[in-house]
């Protein structure tokens, strides 16, 4: 492929990363919110592109997927469940800023470590673009653990996905992308709704004791 | 005909020492009492309690069990035997083989077994409080005893009684200090299992330290009598062990003629005296000590056979 | 052929399982059970007797089962055909014991399946021949007992009894598990002839030594991996306790005895002393527990663990004297050991046979509510006599002859050159003598006070002496008892074959021997004639009994005993079992047992009653299990924090595992 | 594609699922479901003698094949005995007939699941089918919608979505290593293609790919610290499903390691699996075997009992070598039979005492002895004691690790006695001790319980030659 692709694979895969540590950053649910679309549709974007790259059509129904889904219905799903649970002002992490900004950075220096120093073999885009995933997906992971509340959480695990996204279309001719970010599309449809109807907020993290032996623990 | 005359020999043993063993307790009172300036019991005193304890009625506890009344002839049987195997004026008795050193405190120890089930079969706190001290002061004296063998039997290389007297006899023994620790220990075991003063006193009745006498407190009449006279029995016995052992002169080896024979009962005799006239000597010249004093008592008497036994194993030459 | 008949026999015993738990309901099950195992295991007897009288070579078969590619390996020499009779034996009795008093046991289905099953798994343990067949058999066999312990499951005592004896059988297995691991080596070969022919390196062969002293010693109950011992045993009915405590332990030595004499390879002087120590640990201990003791049948499970001990110093003393090329002295201490061997399994299932047959005419086990049973129980009393006076290592009886025999070995060993024996050997016979002694002490204890003086409660007024079946096995006990102590020699020269194969020597032949009296070494050093004593001292004691009854009184009066002026004493007078061992405690028990007396002695004028108090603590169980015990909950406690953490910190669980291992990868090169 | 056993496997289920889903009534579908699982396991018998030649999207070797047989066969008797216990949950009204008509519906969607995954030839598909199963389970743990019910299925859906996720990024870095040397397509996806191949294929991308294969399958494996879900779903789904959970889902996700394991076996540069899968079941053991002292409630007792085999089982593919997998498929076969039937027995010892407390629960020899006996059975023989099956694959285990790596073998047999001290322990207020708790009449099927254990206590008796050679060969592809 010409350098120009590489460069513009290049800097929509960086930019998700950049995404994701705005959404560590940010701590208010609106915010995040907004951020996360931007976070789909940068995702939408560089899909699109691997699908031009690569004149893989197929891929342009996960774009799309991706853009209208994740950039468009889910976060009006949630924005309306933020309003149901009155938490739209909410302080909810577990660690600081500063604490979950480091240890961002030590995850993107593990992944780029870990990638960059074994596909030799690989085409430089897949590589690049196989570093970036893996540190979203790793990001991601970060945001579901320090966050308390439901729906940063599921925020968390979609941009998890977001990584896998990328990693998938990275893959230069891998089969059942499609289908796989339909699947995960569902699974995370399924999640909304869990939380929709089950208030689950408190399932997700809670400090109540009680609440522990209630649910988790055994029955005494 | 060798035969015939070996048994006639351990016949004549056998009876030798059940007409002895009377005789040595009475001399042994009665030197006490001289000792004390009294007068004392005649020499047959004991004879003559023994006869009339055989003509009394038994007076058996209601409670008492058939054991009780079998107990006094298993008892002095079992004395008897082991006295039989000890070589008093000649060694190579004819059975002296059927039961070795250790078979013969075994034996004593059967009696020992039986006279404390004795003790408890009536049902009286005298009775237990007997045997319980009997078995207490049994559990370190046999081991002692047990110690002591070993130390001999290290010695001669032999359990086989006749076969140590024999060697203690010859002339290869020499001074030795196992020798020595095992003689004291020997005489220590000998008076506990005697119940002797300082461990026990024979001559006492219904008092709290007492142990052999509380024990067979219910006995009467013949059954008493044969208690009795097995307890001398084992008196004998342990003199004559001594004598055999550490004063060997004077015993007759196997196939030795009727003669010389008469001289080794005359040297056993006369050894006898001494050693009851020793035995005295102690029992006058020391105080009873407490009953929970015995064990350490005891196990000054199993540390010194311990020791002669490690010496003997770490090398010959002690 | 007589391999054939022996499995035939335990595959009989498996399907009698069967027939157990499908009759279990009906009346008739107990006699047929008990009926058939006692057939059964008489056949068994007899195949193992000819093998060890007849057959020079071993047999050996394979069977298509257990590991695939393994198969089950059987194999019957002289060593398992000695204690194929050891177990038939005793299964025998138990069987003839349990016709009778199996009839009292309220849950019969829960004894009979396991009973056979039982006798089944000790049958294929001595039997086995390879690791894997050997394991299953010795676990099935812990197991199998296991479930009857458990057979009065609403106590809470055999509950907690059954689950110590899980865990310890468990922890033996995995043990045992380890010293064939070793053997086997990494290739897996898993049979015993395969392990013969090894040859394993010395440290190995020491290695698997040492497993196997803990593996089939946590079985056998060797100090201080006893503790499951003294509380199985009594737990189980009778008849199981006697064959638990007779036979089972025994089996266990079987199990140490083909792993050390034969598996382990040559033997180092050194193994002897590890032996040694831990076998004069446990025959002291043994016995001073067993003194502290005032429940009868958990009083003869202790002198279990004294009589292990015993048999365990025989077996060091064998392996000392087979390190240093003694081969003679090896044969006669290993003879001593089997010996007792035979002797504690005659006389432990005697004595667990009385013990059942006073609960069962009683339904107490605890000595201070009994008393005066000789009375109402004679034929009773008088054969657990014979027991007592065996198990005491009285002459003529058994016991004291394979004590004697033991004391033997002991005098041979100067001729040992290692200056450790030297100084160990001496110890390990003064404690030999020691446990001897408390041992009588113990049994004049026990006998004394179960049977003896008056009744202490209605119960024991109440006793009738048991059935016929009960007294027919005792007797046949107590008579071989006798037999083996007046003829040792016959014994003696029957185990010869025993040694000659593991060791390659045996003792002098015995019979030969003038007045059938037997001879260790040589006549001019030791001999023991159990036939002549037993005739001089019933001579001399009828000669008095006639001479006195000729010649002097024969009247006789009854009369109260003499109450020092206090009429009408209670029975509660009496000497009880802890009275009794009190002087004992106090020399021993002190340091031991850290044993504490407490006085309480009203003042004048109150009425209360005074009260005398003993604390006796267990120092094993207090210094070794207690920590453990405390130790495993304290780290579940910890650990159970886990089960409560929230959805988040689960989570970051995946998340810091992710981590760390990206971390690994990172490092890696 | 013709009609052969294969496509009856994964047919017959989805039809059944789609019948079901339409039928009311509990008595016929009840009935349709048990049989259609009989005629799955009848497929997946002739799977023995007439085997299809691996296609593009399945595949049926050895090594799945063994799966294939197990997991039809529990799945059979399962839902034979879902058959009376989901009848008395419909009497005691836990249950609605809606939700059973679900239950059903879903328990065919479960089989077919499993099956695809297990047949599947494609990692993709692979992944699909686990995914899908997941999904299915955690619908039938959260059935009852009590509010335990729904805490444990929530938590087992966003730990086995996160699971998904992370099996997902492996399995893209698999086809990332695989591009390069097969070409792009599906070809880069297919065992049969990979296995082959695997030599050649980058070995730093496939340790990072195992590492989150490891994770990810990992979690439905249910290996600490992954296995939080697991212990809450068995202990408030219905007890079917968590016979299926523990005997089946398990060694699903368990053999897709394995399949990935044989890949970096195949590869000399790669970093070898063995210690990463033996730390990971020690670790799981061991905390397994202490979690199993505090609890109280039965089905979790027995759900932490399967982390402790799964570890084991990890340990000893691990280990590697004919005897260790030997041992292993071994121990994972007796597990499945075995846990299934103590959870048939648990199953209907909750339903006749009304709990699921141990506390509430005793002397249940005397109340229920046909009950308590093969639940003492089952916990015997999970315990590894003759004479039952366990008992052989921890001899050949613990001999042949202790030959070669001492320590490693110390540790196991520490974790197994703990374990056993707990599992005995927990037993004993259970089965003995004075009767507690209700001991009204169980109207139970035993069948299923005693034929499962019957088969285990054969297998530690007397193995079939043909099912040894089965066996020794897969070890032996295990490497």
């Amino acid at each position: 492929m010409s350098r120009i692709d590489f460069d513009i694979a290049h800097l929509l895969a960086g930019s998700l990363v950049l995404i994701s540590f705005l959404e560590l950053y940010q701590d208010r649910l609106y915010a995040l919110l907004n951020v996360f679309a931007a976070h789909a549709l940068v995702l939408a974007a560089s899909v699109a592109w691997q699908a031009f790259v690569q004149d893989a059509p197929h891929l342009y129904v996960t774009a799309a997927i991706a853009l209208t889904f994740k950039a468009i219905v889910i976060p009006v799903a949630l924005h309306r469940i933020i309003v149901r649970l009155g938490i739209h002002r909410e302080i909810e992490k577990v660690v600081g800023v500063g604490t979950a900004m480091l240890a961002g950075m030590g995850l993107v220096a593990l992944s780029m470590v870990v990638m960059l120093r074994v596909t030799h073999g690989a085409d430089p885009l897949a590589r690049e673009d196989l570093a970036f995933a893996l540190s979203v997906v790793l990001l991601g992971l970060l945001m579901m653990v320090t966050r308390r509340n439901a729906v940063s959480q599921v925020i968390g695990f979609m941009s998890l996905e977001n990584g896998l996204v990328l990693a998938a279309t990275g893959a230069k001719g891998m089969p059942l992308v499609v289908e796989i970010s339909v699947a995960f599309s569902i699974l995370i449809a399924f999640i909304v709704i869990g939380i929709f109807l089950f208030r689950i907020r408190e399932r997700f993290d809670t400090v109540d004791v009680q609440v522990i032996d209630r649910f988790r623990g055994e029955r005494r | 005909m060798v035969l015939i005359r070996d048994l006639i020999i351990q016949g004549v043993q056998m009876m030798l020492v059940l007409l002895l063993a009377p005789l040595f307790t009475g001399f042994v009172r009665k030197v006490k009492a001289r000792l004390l300036r009294r007068q004392g019991p005649p020499l047959i005193q004991p004879y003559l309690d023994l006869i009339r304890l055989t003509r009394k009625d038994v007076v058996l506890a209601e409670s008492a069990s058939w054991l009780f009344r079998v107990i006094p002839y298993l008892v002095f049987a079992a004395t008897w035997v082991a006295v039989a195997l000890v070589p008093t004026f000649r060694t190579g008795l004819l059975f002296s083989w059927s039961a070795d050193l250790i078979a013969i405190i075994a034996l004593l120890g059967s009696a020992r077994f039986f006279l404390a089930l004795a003790g408890l079969d009536v049902g009286t706190s005298f009775g237990g409080i007997g045997s319980s001290r009997e078995v207490m002061i049994a559990s370190l004296a046999e081991p002692a005893m047990i110690m002591i063998v070993f130390t001999l039997a290290l010695i001669a290389g032999s359990t086989q009684l006749s076969n140590v007297a024999e060697f203690m006899a010859s002339p290869q023994v020499g001074l030795r200090v196992s020798l020595g620790l095992a003689l004291i220990g020997l005489v220590m075991v000998a008076i506990a299992e005697n119940g002797r003063i300082p461990v026990d006193n024979p001559a006492t009745h219904l008092e709290l330290t007492m142990v052999h006498e509380a024990m067979v407190l219910e006995y009467s009449g013949r059954h008493l009598a044969l208690i009795e006279l097995s307890s001398s029995l084992k008196l004998l016995l342990y003199v004559s062990l001594l004598a055999c052992l550490f004063a060997p002169w004077g015993i007759e080896a196997a196939g030795a003629s009727v003669p010389t024979l008469a001289l080794g009962a005359a040297a056993y005799v006369g050894k006898l005296a001494v050693g009851g006239f020793l035995l005295a000597l102690f029992e006058t010249s020391i105080a009873k000590m407490r009953v929970f004093r015995v064990p350490e008592f005891l196990g000054v008497a199993l540390m010194l056979g311990l020791l002669a036994t490690l010496l003997r194993f770490v090398s010959g030459s002690f | 052929m007589t391999l054939t008949i022996a499995l035939v026999c335990a595959a009989a015993l498996l399907a009698l399982a069967a027939v157990g738990v499908i009759m279990g309901r009906s009346p008739a099950s107990t006699r047929v059970v008990y009926g058939a195992s006692l057939i059964i295991t008489a056949m068994s007897f007899i195949a193992g007797l000819a093998h060890l009288l007849g057959a020079t070579t071993p047999v050996s078969l394979t069977l298509p089962l257990g590991v695939p590619w393994l198969g089950a390996h059987f194999r019957l020499d002289a060593l398992s055909a000695f204690f194929l009779i050891v177990v038939d034996l005793g299964a025998m009795s138990a069987s003839l014991f349990a016709l009778g008093y199996g009839e009292h046991e309220t849950a019969p289905r829960r004894v009979l399946p396991f009973y056979a099953a039982f006798l089944a798994g000790m049958t294929l343990v001595v039997l086995a021949d390879d690791a894997y067949t050997f394991l299953f058999s010795w676990e099935f066999m812990s197991l199998t007992s296991w479930a009857l312990v458990m057979s009065h499951p609403r106590v809470p005592e055999n509950v907690r009894a059954g689950y110590v004896y899980l865990v310890m059988a468990s922890f033996g297995t995995l043990t045992l598990l380890f010293a064939f691991g070793l053997l086997a080596g990494p290739d897996g070969l898993y049979t015993f002839a395969q392990m013969r022919a090894a040859h394993p390196s010395a440290a190995l062969g020491a290695l698997a030594l040492i497993l196997a002293l803990i593996g089939a010693g946590s079985k056998a109950g060797i100090v201080p991996l006893h503790v499951w011992l003294p509380l199985a045993h009594p737990a189980a009915p009778s008849h199981v306790s006697a064959l638990m405590s007779g036979v089972m332990t025994k089996v266990a030595v079987y199990g140490f005895v083909r792993i050390a004499f034969e598996l382990a390879g040559p033997p180092a002087w050194w193994w002897s002393i590890v032996v040694l120590a831990v076998a004069g640990a446990t025959t002291v201990m043994g016995v001073l527990y067993a003194l502290m003791q005032h429940d009868l049948k958990r009083l003869l499970a202790y002198h279990t663990v004294e009589n292990i001990g015993i048999i365990f110093i025989g077996l060091g003393l064998s392996l000392a004297f087979n390190a240093n090329g003694l081969p003679f002295a090896a044969a006669l201490a290993l003879t001593a050991a089997l010996l007792h061997v035979f002797n504690h399994s005659l006389f432990k299932s005697l004595l667990f046979f009385g013990s059942g047959a006073v609960l069962t005419a009683t339904g107490e086990r605890d000595m201070e509510h009994l008393g005066g049973l000789i009375h109402r129980m004679p034929q009773t009393a008088f054969v657990v006599l014979v027991g007592c006076a065996a198990i005491s290592a009285l002459p003529p009886l058994n016991g004291f002859v394979s004590e004697w025999l033991t004391f033997q070995a002991i005098l041979l060993s100067p001729q040992l050159p290692s200056w450790g024996l030297k100084l160990m050997v001496p110890g390990v016979g003064a404690l030999l003598a020691l446990s001897a002694a408390l041992a009588a002490a113990c049994f004049v204890k026990a006998y004394g006070v179960t049977f003896l003086g008056r009744p202490r409660t209605p119960a024991a007024e109440r006793a009738s002496e048991t059935d016929r079946f009960s007294l027919a096995a005792m007797f046949f006990l107590a008579a071989l008892c006798l037999v083996v102590g007046i003829l040792p020699g016959v014994f003696i020269d029957a185990l010869a074959p025993v040694s000659t194969a593991l060791i390659g020597a045996r003792m002098p032949p015995q019979i030969g021997a003038q007045w059938l009296s037997i001879v260790p070494i040589a006549a001019s050093r030791s001999s023991y004639d159990g036939l002549l004593v037993f005739l001089f001292m019933t001579l001399s004691g009828t000669l008095a009994a006639y001479a006195i009854h000729r010649f002097a009184s024969d009247r006789l009066r009854r009369a109260p005993a003499w109450d020092c002026g206090y009429p009408d004493l209670s029975p509660a007078t009496q000497y009880t079992a802890m009275s009794f061992a009190q002087p004992i405690r106090r020399v021993f028990g002190t340091f031991v047992f850290r044993a504490r007396e407490q006085v309480d002695m009203p003042p004048p004028g109150d009425m209360r009653p005074a009260r005398l108090t003993v604390r006796i603590t267990d120092p094993i169980w207090d210094f070794l299990y207690a920590p453990l015990v405390v130790g495993i909950g304290a780290v579940a406690d910890w650990l159970n924090r886990l089960q409560f953490l929230t959805i988040r910190q689960f989570l970051s669980l995946v998340f810091c595992a992710l981590v760390i291992l990206l971390l690994v990868l990172a490092i890696w090169s | 594609m013709t009609f052969d056993a294969l496509t009856g496997v994964l047919l017959i289920p989805a039809v059944a699922a789609a019948l079901l889903a339409a039928l009311p009534g509990y008595r016929v579908t009840a009935r349709l479901n048990v049989a259609a699982t009989t005629l799955t396991l009848i497929c997946a018998l002739s799977l023995f003698f007439s085997r299809p030649e691996p296609g593009v999207y399945l595949l049926v070797d050895d090594l799945n094949g063994t799966f294939i047989v197990l997991t039809t066969f529990v799945g059979f008797t399962t839902s034979v005995f879902s058959l009376s216990y989901i009848g008395h949950e419909l009497e005691t009204g836990r249950l609605t007939p809606p939700f059973v008509r679900f239950y059903h519906a879903m328990y065919q969607v479960l089989m077919f699941a499993m099956n695809l995954a297990l047949i599947a030839n494609n990692i993709g598909l692979m992944w699909v089918a686990i995914e899908l199963a997941t999904l299915t389970t955690v619908l039938m743990v959260g059935i009852y919608r009590t509010h335990e019910a729904l805490e444990a299925a929530w938590k087992y859906f966003i730990l086995g979505s996160v699971g998904i996720a992370l099996a997902l990024f492996g399995t893209i870095l698999i086809y990332m290593a695989a591009r390069p040397v097969i070409g792009e397509g599906l070809a880069a996806m297919e065992w049969t293609v990979l296995v082959t191949r695997a030599g050649a294929f980058d070995p730093a991308l496939l340790d990072v790919a195992f590492v989150f294969l490891l994770l990810g399958y990992g979690t439905k494996v249910g290996l600490a610290p992954l296995h939080a879900w697991l212990p809450d779903a068995h202990a408030e789904g219905p007890t079917p499903i968590s016979a299926v959970l523990s005997g089946l889902l398990l060694n699903v996700a368990l053999y897709a390691l394995l399949r990935f394991k044989m890949l970096l076996a195949v590869n000399a540069a790669a970093l070898a699996p063995g210690p990463l899968m033996v730390t990971l079941g020690l670790l799981s053991l061991v905390f397994a075997a202490f979690m199993l002292y505090r609890r109280r409630d039965i089905k979790r007792l027995f759900a932490y009992s399967s982390i402790e085999h799964m570890g084991i089982i990890a340990f000893a593919f691990g280990m590697g070598g004919p005897i260790a997998n030997f041992a292993g498929l071994l121990h994972m076969t007796m597990h499945s039979l075995t846990k299934s039937a103590i959870f048939f027995a648990v199953g209907h010892i909750a339903q006749v005492k009304g709990t699921q407390r141990i506390a509430d629960m005793g002397g249940l020899t005397e109340t229920h002895p046909v009950l308590g006996w093969a639940l003492i059975l089952g916990v015997v023989a999970i315990a590894g004691l003759p004479p039952l099956g366990i008992f052989m694959s921890e001899f050949l285990m613990v001999t042949s690790t202790f030959a070669r790596a001492p320590l490693l073998a110390l540790v196991l047999v520490f974790g197994i006695l703990v374990g056993v001290a707990a599992l005995f322990l927990r037993l004993n207020s259970i089965a003995f001790g004075e009767p507690r708790g209700s001991s009204a009449k169980a109207q139970a099927s035993y069948a299923p319980m005693f034929a499962h254990l019957a088969l285990v206590l054969a297998a530690g008796i007397y193995m079939p030659p043909a099912l040894v050679a089965w066996f020794q060969n897969v070890a032996g592809l295990l490497g």
